[in-house]
């Protein structure tokens, strides 16, 4: 299988280089509207829940939160699988870079979760199935982190973990579906539901105005990640000793 | 065009330039020794011309073909021995025997028991490598080149823990396999005694410097 | 082809020798489980009823632990004696040589694992259809535990601190255990489990054609 | 007696610096842990109730297994480089080397477990008695494990019929858990749990005693 | 009365008879090398001598008392070399030597990196053996030898992958041992070159025939 040729020019990290550093700053500033719209929406224009009060507002940290940890997953897993096979470089990069953000999100919905399950389930933890199988995915992304760093060749790591988030992605599925599996004290899909959301207009905008602020959190941390490892990866080629002006790039 | 050529092969390891700019050719027949001190590169070497390890920089190639791109076809035709010895210990020679010679893809049928004796181990069909010298084990490694079916040779130190009489042995076998125009690759420190046949020779270790990025 | 079979079985038979001449290395793991499934009565008190009600349960995720634990050492002789570079560099495909070994692996241990597993459920009188569902699922779970371990233990052979194998294989046997158990209570009250039985079967036919690929790719990683 | 402190720390030393080169060595036990914790309830259901009773069983039960698998390394690599072979043949004695090997086990791996454990009861809300008898029951119990488990791993480092004597060793890991679960048991109701702590550390004090020298022979035999 | 004695030491394995009857005395100063095929039971006799397998008949002394008598006095008299390094490869070269260091019970402080840099490591303290060549993993094990504090040393093919420089290097340190009073026993396949000093032989193989009962 061969790609065509602009994909490996856009995979070239040089270039990647200097056009990701224009790109992170936009999406730096439409993460920091949405994040100030979604907030404002949510905190203060919605109304309080007739059930729970004001307690379901962790919902605009939570909800986000845990659609990331699924999503960077797949980005993960996506991109360790096309560095795989075509060894593009910049795929693994982006690889290895989306694992330390996808575990933050994923810890970051276990955590809001808990804070939440306390008023609503009258416990921290329930040996339930979404919420094990989401805690089982934080166990996914240490592992791939742990065996990223076992490897000394980066090139030789980041292979190593495509494979294990490929095989890992089994798994998605399993924690996306096991509301709707098992009858669980999990919230069942409430806005998932594109044809008739369950739930008020006026929590849902705020709501997706926080999706669209943490997708572009991670897409300009992303690039800012990406950006360092690239130096590192490439601290031999000549254009990065001419970046950083001196023969002494220590690695 | 030569049937096996080193391009340009560059090796780093640790930050060190083990060997940069490395070429040579070898021929049907060409029998070829690494030279260097120890931790010059003399594995790095024989595992990249295997096709084990990448090189940072180059290319190695089989009838003119990076080795990458023709795998399968340059895998048959390879035989390769390193530092370990590739027997199980749990097997018995013969045992060991049976899966090498099914491994190397040959097409004639062999004579185990000859082979045992060529190599030295007459008698020792059914005993378990476990239960052998160091020297018997490495014997039992060995024995896969006795076996048809491959044309480049590459042994990593094959005379280690060897006796005289084996190490002639051996010396005779890599001799015998070039007059009939395979190729062999080999490093080893002892001094061979590998009369009456051109041999080739790379040094290793005069790049040996640390490279200024740390 | 029957060159392919040929090299296939010399493999599978080597396995099996190198694992009935190691009688230890076959036994302890299965020791391994029965010896958890005694314990556990012990840690959960003499409530017979509810221990009956966890048998099942305790079977597989013993069965999974103990997996593991056979696993870790499916390629490790092979890789500290050369035979795994000899493996990768014959010209065989690498991944046919693997499924050899997979095979052998399952053979030896999880077919024991399976009959000791039902044989428990019968001394413990579990229900027919629990043990019927229990052997089924086994059946189906343990290859994919087999060839889904096997991947994880190619990646992380020689590196330092076996227990990074752990780490990275039970997140991935989460889906099996989850259905199997599924599958055992659906039909221990009278359910249809077809549904659990057709989602086995579809992982463990991905499995089978994908995870020797990915294994053997992993051994050559790690080769490098 | 000066010099044999020294080189008790030295091993010691040694032990940890293998242990901590590698960051995950440290983390990679409690994820372990952790996982099989985490693997029991998608077995058992999610009848809650139900599951914080069985609690602490869960938690001794894999803190035992636990122990079990990461021992399997502790003299492998020993072995193979020929590290025991000089052990042995140097001028101090055995015994003592091996302790400081044993300590630096329990140290890199059971006082990260006990911690975990202790986490996890909390957050599952057991009551706090339940968790003060679960910590001292571990901490009286693992070290008995590391030592009788050292005896284990050195008479089965690839010794034939090693096997049989590994069984005869194995249940004695069944008077600990025994011995723990009535005093956990005991504290959830109120009762006093002297008599089964002093048990426990009786056994502890003969463990210490006598796993060393046990382990010291076992591995001389197998060396020879 | 000799420092250390072999008195009658038999050896056998599987059911072959490698040696019997074996005898020889080493003095302060003395060197022996033990000779034989691969197979021949060198590797055997140096476990023997150091205690580490018991001999089927014969004792081994150690002024003028059976080793197994004062196993004490005896270890911290001996130091051993054998197939395995004896290294950790998780460990870099200074903390291995820092254990062995321990191990040796040797009173006096050593320099390391002056040991480092005698072996032919030099500068090479803080890297882990794991990424070491096979010769320079295996002068990290033989650097057990520059420490002091043991009188018998018994190596088992110390030149295996050491290079020619290794070798004279091992070989100088050898017979500076025996100079300053030590004692030796080593095996190897390979041509010695220790000139000017009296070098004791002990053959072995002509023993090696099958015993009657099975
Ligand atoms: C530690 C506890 C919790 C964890 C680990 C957790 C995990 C998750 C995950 C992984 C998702 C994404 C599901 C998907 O996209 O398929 C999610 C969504 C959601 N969670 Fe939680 N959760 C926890 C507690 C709670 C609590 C206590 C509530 C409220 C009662 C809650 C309400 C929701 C809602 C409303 C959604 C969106 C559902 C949808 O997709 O429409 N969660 N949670
Ligand atoms: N563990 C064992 N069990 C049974 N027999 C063994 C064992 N190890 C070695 N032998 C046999 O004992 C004999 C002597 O072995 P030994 O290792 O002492 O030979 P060696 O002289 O050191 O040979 P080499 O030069 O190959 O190292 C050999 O014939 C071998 O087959
Ligand atoms: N796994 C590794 N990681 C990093 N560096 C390594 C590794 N293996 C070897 N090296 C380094 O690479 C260099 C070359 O090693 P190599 O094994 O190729 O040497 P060699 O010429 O075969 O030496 P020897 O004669 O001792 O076998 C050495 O300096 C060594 O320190
Ligand atoms: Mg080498
Ligand atoms: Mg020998």
């Amino acid at each position: 299988m061969k790609l065509p040729r602009w994909i490996h020019q856009f995979g070239s990290p040089k270039y990647f280089y200097e056009l990701s550093l224009w790109l992170s700053r936009w999406v730096a500033i439409v993460c920091v509207i949405c994040f100030v719209c979604g907030l404002y929406g949510g905190l203060v224009l919605a109304p309080a829940d007739y059930q729970q009060g004001d307690s379901f507002r962790i919902m605009y940290i939570h909800v986000p939160s845990a659609w990331m940890s699924l999503f960077i997953y797949m980005v993960m897993a996506v991109a360790g699988g096309i560095g795989l096979i075509w060894r593009i470089k910049l795929a693994e990069i982006v690889a290895r870079s989306s694992a330390p953000i996808g575990a933050s999100f994923t810890f970051l919905a276990l955590v809001t979760g808990a804070i939440w399950g306390k008023p609503m389930w009258g416990t921290w933890w329930v040996w339930d199935a979404r919420l094990t199988s989401e805690l089982i995915l934080l166990f996914l992304y240490l592992g791939y982190i742990a065996l990223q760093s076992a490897f000394e060749d980066r090139r030789v790591a980041a292979r190593a973990g495509a494979i294990l988030a490929l095989v890992g992605i089994v798994n998605i599925p399993i924690i996306h579906y096991s509301v709707e599996w098992w009858s669980t004290l999990h919230q069942g899909p409430t806005i998932t539901k594109m044809d008739k959301p369950s739930i008020h207009l006026s929590m849902l905008i705020p709501l997706l105005f926080m999706v669209l602020a943490f997708k572009t959190f991670f897409i300009s941390t992303l690039l800012i990640r990406a950006r360092s490892e690239i130096l590192e990866y490439e601290c031999n080629a000549s254009w990065v000793k001419q970046l950083l002006g001196s023969n002494n790039v220590t690695k | 065009m030569s049937k096996f050529n080193v391009n340009n092969l560059e090796c780093i390891r640790r930050d060190n330039i083990l060997f940069q700019n490395l070429n040579f050719d070898l021929e049907d027949g060409g029998l070829l020794q690494i030279d260097g001190v120890n931790g010059s590169g003399k594995s790095s070497l024989l595992q990249m011309c295997a096709g084990l390890i990448q090189a940072t920089e180059g290319e190695v190639r089989w009838n003119g073909e990076d080795i990458n791109d023709c795998r399968y076809q340059f895998q048959s035709d390879i035989r390769y021995f390193g530092h370990t010895n590739g027997v199980k210990a749990g097997l018995t020679a013969l045992e060991n025997m049976h899966v090498m010679y099914a491994l190397s893809g040959a097409k004639t049928a062999i004579d185990y028991s000859f082979v045992l004796k060529q190599i030295g181990l007459e008698g020792m069909e059914d005993i378990l490598v476990s239960r052998m010298s160091a020297g018997q084990k490495r014997r039992v490694g060995l024995s896969r080149f006795f076996m048809s079916g491959s044309s480049l040779w590459l042994l990593d130190e094959p005379f280690n823990a060897l006796d005289k009489d084996g190490k002639i042995i051996i010396e005779q076998l890599i001799v015998n396999h070039c007059r009939e125009g395979g190729m062999v690759i080999f490093a080893t420190h002892q001094s061979i005694e590998i009369e009456s046949y051109p041999l080739q020779h790379v040094h290793l270790g005069q790049h040996n410097q640390t490279t200024h990025h740390a | 082809m029957r060159e392919y079979l040929n090299i296939f079985f010399v493999i599978l038979r080597r396995d099996l020798i190198l694992a009935f001449r190691n009688k230890a290395e076959l036994i302890n793991p299965l020791m391994f489980f029965v010896i958890v499934i005694v314990l556990f009565p012990l840690a959960f008190g003499s409530d017979s009823a509810l221990l009956k009600q966890l048998t099942s349960g305790i079977i597989w995720v013993t069965a999974l632990l103990a997996t593991c634990l056979s696993l870790e050492t499916i390629f490790r002789s092979d890789f500290e004696d050369g035979s795994i570079e000899q493996f990768s560099l014959s010209r065989y495909p690498l991944t046919l040589l693997v499924s050899a070994k997979i095979l052998a692996h399952w053979m030896t241990f999880s077919i024991p694992l399976i009959v000791i597993a039902l044989f428990t459920g019968i001394v413990l009188s579990l229900s027919s259809q629990t043990i019927s569902a229990l052997f089924i699922t086994l059946l189906l779970g343990t290859p994919v535990l087999s060839l889904i371990g096997a991947i994880t233990v190619a990646l992380t052979i020689g590196l330092r601190g076996g227990m990074l194998l752990s780490l990275l294989i039970l997140p991935l046997y989460m889906p099996i255990l989850i259905f199997s158990m599924l599958a055992i209570q659906n039909a221990a009250v009278g359910q249809s489990i077809t549904a659990e039985l057709y989602f086995l079967a579809g992982i463990l036919v991905l499995a089978i054609t994908l995870a020797p690929i990915a294994t053997a790719a992993a051994l050559r990683i790690r080769l490098s």
